[in-house]
């Protein structure tokens, strides 16, 4: 699955709140099996048509569950993540925000021995549009299936980007929100290899932001890509020393300026965009000049 | 959230790391009696959220009692401008007392989180006291680190590591180890996010002191370190931004130019103050409604805006996901109506009820540009003032 | 190290288990004292190191203060002879004045260390009451099974997943799910080797209770577990180990046959019982000398075995490898001079300075069987009683 | 490295008290190249001819160390293999006993992301007779060079197969003691494995106990072996329910009892002995069957 969800997808949703419950209903609408919803103690009761269990457990027993999107409030929501690792769930895609960062640290090291892929945490989810599934957030109306992925940190950056796209008619294959908290479970390098092997994707748009290190990470992979890649990085005008909601964008060294990521990415063979409004001209320019649009 | 010097010192003294003898004091009486307290020489320090304090002013030493009353009349009330505080500077309202110290070595010494690594990390270096930025990119061999693994949790093999690569060895090696675990686990059980002892000082008569301390708590934590959020000082946080803390914004900044922003998301939030930039303007905050999905969250946050004297325009940016367009549309339409944004206002929406969010400000009246693309919406907004 | 069931009980209260009202009591009068607190019908639980204290008549119920005290005064001072203690039974110095109990349900809850995964696990079974062994081999899908990982620590959903699996749901749910954590808690902090609740359970008025427990904590980590030493009861240990202890012989356990061994190493010392055993006798103890290196531990753990009125023969089995041979020759040939082991002395000795050890022998002039192999030594000892 | 250590292996030994000065020197008479002792504070000392360093990084950066060998005592001894990990030693050997059973847990939880491998605690360590390769405290007289590899839980039942195997004439590659504590870094399957790959061994002695599983572990791994092994368990005459020096030998269940270990040994098709003075002899006949002596 390079693109981490696909006909196959069985989405069970931990933590079925109004949120849980509105985004449920709307992966259900684009075509995903949305199999059950998790609430410790509702386990039996049945919500908008979806059966509600009180474990992970249950809901793979039962519905051989393979995806979980996970909305539990943030002081629980390390634990609702080690719940579907526990329960062997391949992929798993936290939308929390506000997660104590020592929790995620403990994730993470539980994650170093389990084959479960974490997406997030503070992200917008996945999307994978020729299979109609959806494991997120993301407004289904603004993609049109195609062959760009795109990855990004920040969430509204997805759908500006998708929107982008669509309006200069380039269809998407899907996107990944790796998510823009310090510590993720999947970081955009480890998208990119999905999307590099994802068969349906011709090229991608990363979006990443100022802070961290990640996308000079992401360039040393675009270095050994095949296909094109259009990079942005949000926050060239931020001032330093700000955190600017997500943490990621403290500027800590010079490695976490702009001009260092964007430069990083050049030498890598990305072709990088400045005004963030640019981005699906310049996509359809990348396929046009290669031949793919 | 950050902690004073004072508070920052009272956690990790808690935890056993050595620091001077002070007292914290907020009128000059109180100064001159814990100067008095500590006897000889003292140094004064405003406690204000901010570094470089010496430099503005705010750090002094007294020789005498008396003359430590009459050092804390002049800092206490002073509004210390750095080069970290902006040009509105921060109130102090309080002082550190402490006992002047003879020193030999300069130390530094920090933990923060490693993103990468997904762990913390200890930093270490000799070379304390001095901007640990330049010696990380000059000589970054000078630079001393280990990580916290959560699986065995900080041992004492790095503890010693990092002791013996500082120098101290001899009579400051157990000394020194033992303050190094003793921060590793405050910040562990603190929910640090950077703690900071920069300098750790050697003294002449061989004692290793946290002379200046640093700490901040994951504000994702603060629902379980109720302790430490009492120690909160709203005086050191921009009143603005307090004001949307309260509206129930956590991501709100004052920042120096006069656009308005309304965003949602952090990520659309900094393209769109890039995008003001690149129209050739610049926005008076960062605001990142986030997912919040109510007219009244919205109108209490244009009413932060609509406030502020530097705003000349607002630009709201909003791209729905979990958050609906047509609740932020709602919003909008509220607070234009009951006076709370009379700047022109440029406003554009996409994403989740996009279509229900645009009917809603077709059918209001109300004067608005409006805009498709968001780089078409920053130059609105920069045009609208020019 | 092994606790009462009441310090167990005391333990897991700390952190938030809910036990039955009780108290300790050391005479009658105090256990009168203790019921007639509770107020109506009362357990009175003999305090000792074993298990089914029930069969043996160290658990009545006392419908009265009155006979609280009466049968306290029977239970005090018993000897407790169960299928766990041997026939020499435990003292029983103390009983536990419980609150009777209405059960609605029994249930099984336990934390044990699992060598394989390298985990504490916490084993639960609806099966309370009974024996739990029984029912893992009759009926495996009757227990389930949550592994603390050390890089997560215990979670909230595997405590829900025991709670739900074990059908606490409703109003029992969250009780349940805290019990459990206090648990686990409570075993890691305390360096748990064995934690058991047994049973867990609901009363009738919809209470859950800890109705019995089981607590042992590792002995290796009793150096930093200082609080919990303090409730070792020796007198629930056999006078010949606790000797041992003393000096400073870790590995010293009391058997039924006449033959004394001394070894050096578990896995040599278990083996040479199964040598005497095929040799058609059998060990008046298990005792493990370990690495001691000095003739004088050599002498206090001879003494020890000389002394045992059960003992007709003495055997010394010894490969050295840290432990050196002189050094154990040595020490048999100072103990045979005290006179402290008038028994025949059957001597094998191999591996470092087994020269050197056999020429110490030699030069004894000591009448003391000497063997080659072990399976001869074994064979010797028993020749030397029939 | 099939047998752990060889002519290339550089010791560093921490904890460098009595034990292990004498244990050093022990090691350097037999042949093996020992490069330091680390004792914190003590570093630029010589010890007996062996610098002393005050960290394992320092041993490894200066003198190359490729193998610990640690007699820390028990409260630090975690500590002291973590340190090991840290700088990256590939074979751990540590002897000391009595560590508490969590700190292993930690420790263990630490490997499962590391190269290193860990043999130990609590055992007489490994020596491979031929390379003149020794990181432990076994006796060397007793060992003379051949073709059997001996592989226990025990550290004194190594030298007693061992001293066993030389009286009938057969020699040994080498030993490897697993340790006997619940909680140990290479379980006896693992130990198998390496013997299984290592060219100079063409026989295996294994020693196991009453307790735990792990001979149950070791039998499923003899199934696939090429090699012929000789199985002693120790304890079948214990009384149940009774600690007798290895925390591995409590009897927990029916798995743990020698019946069941031996009868699966059997199954596997390993000669099991019964009585421990036949582990010599018995080797040598299998040997003579199997035309390998």
């Amino acid at each position: 699955m390079s693109l981490l969800l696909d006909e196959n997808s069985k989405v069970v949703i931990q933590g079925f709140g109004s949120a849980g419950q509105r985004e449920a209903i709307i992966c259900r609408d684009y075509g995903t099996s949305v199999v059950a919803g998790v609430t410790p103690g509702k386990g039996g009761q049945e919500i908008e048509g979806f059966p509600i269990r009180n474990t992970v457990q249950e809901a793979v027993d039962e519905f051989n569950a393979n995806v979980s999107l996970i909305f539990v409030p943030a002081p629980f929501a390390a634990d609702a993540i080690l719940e579907a690792v526990g329960a062997q769930i391949p992929v798993i895609i936290c939308i929390t925000e506000n997660i104590p960062v020592l929790d995620m640290m403990r994730v993470k090291r539980v994650l170093t021995t389990s084959d479960s892929i974490l997406i997030g945490p503070n992200c917008p989810g996945v999307i994978n549009v020729g299979a109609h599934a959806r494991a997120g957030i993301m407004p289904v109306d603004v993609y049109t299936e195609g062959n760009v992925g795109v990855i990004s940190r920040s969430g509204t950056l997805v759908y500006e980007a998708v929107d982008q796209l669509t309006k200069v008619g380039v269809g998407q294959s899907g996107s990944i929100g790796v998510g823009g908290d310090p510590i993720i479970g999947t970081n955009q390098a480890q998208a990119l290899a999905l999307l590099e092997d994802d068969p349906n994707t011709a090229a991608v748009v990363l979006i990443g932001e100022i802070g961290g290190t990640a996308e000079q990470e992401a360039a040393e992979f675009i270095k050994t890509m095949s296909k094109p890649v259009v990079a942005f990085i949000a926050g060239a005008t931020a001032p330093p020393g700000r955190r600017m909601g997500h943490a990621g964008a403290i500027i800590a060294g010079a490695a976490g300026t702009a001009e260092a990521k964007q430069s990083a990415l050049r030498e890598a063979g990305a072709h990088v965009v400045e005004n963030p409004g640019d981005i699906g001209s310049t996509m359809l320019n990348v396929l046009k000049n290669q031949g793919l649009a | 959230m950050k902690l004073h010097e004072y508070q920052a010192k009272e956690l990790l003294a808690e935890y056993g790391v050595p620091v001077p003898a002070g007292s914290i004091a907020t009128t000059p009486e109180e100064a001159a009696e814990a100067a008095a307290g500590i006897g000889g020489a003292v140094v004064v320090k405003a406690q204000a959220h901010t570094g470089a304090r010496g430099k503005a002013g705010g750090v002094k030493v007294a020789n005498s009692a008396e003359e430590a009353g009459t050092i804390a009349q002049e800092i206490l009330g002073m509004n210390l401008v750095t080069n970290q505080t902006g040009p509105s500077g921060l109130p102090v309202n309080s002082v550190l007392i402490e006992e002047a110290i003879e020193i030999d070595r300069e130390l530094y010494l920090s933990v923060a989180i490693d993103g990468s690594a997904a762990m913390p990390v200890i930093i270490a270096s000799q070379e304390g006291g001095m901007d640990i930025e330049e010696v990380a990119a000059q000589r970054p061999e000078a630079i001393l680190r280990e990580y916290i693994d959560p699986a065995a949790g900080f041992q004492g093999f790095q503890a010693r590591a990092l002791a013996f690569g500082l120098g101290l060895t001899g009579d400051l090696n157990r000394p020194a180890t033992s303050l190094i675990e003793s921060l590793a686990k405050a910040f562990m059980e603190s929910d640090g996010s950077i703690a900071e002892i920069n300098p750790v000082v050697v003294t002449k008569d061989g004692r290793l002191l946290a002379a200046d301390a640093k700490f901040s708590i994951d504000d994702s934590a603060m629902f379980r370190q109720k302790s430490l959020d009492e120690k909160r000082d709203r005086t050191q946080e921009a009143e603005k931004e307090l004001e949307a803390q309260d509206a129930g914004i956590q991501n709100y900044i004052k920042l120096d130019g006069n656009i308005g922003c309304l965003v949602n998301g952090a990520g659309l939030a900094m393209s769109t103050l890039d995008a003001i930039k690149m129209a050739g303007g610049d926005a008076a905050n960062f605001l990142d409604i986030g997912t919040a999905n109510s007219p009244e969250a919205v109108v209490s946050a244009l009413r932060i805006i609509g406030t502020d004297p530097d705003v000349e325009a607002v630009l709201v940016n909003i791209f729905g996901g979990l958050a609906r367009t047509d609740i932020i549309a709602q919003g909008v339409i509220d607070a234009k109506n009951q006076g709370l944004i009379p700047q022109p206002t440029v406003i554009r929406l996409a994403g989740s009820n996009v279509n229900e969010g645009n009917e809603l400000l077709d059918k209001s009246g109300l004067e608005l540009v409006r805009a498709d693309g968001f780089a078409q919406a920053a130059q609105a907004a920069v045009d609208a003032i020019s």
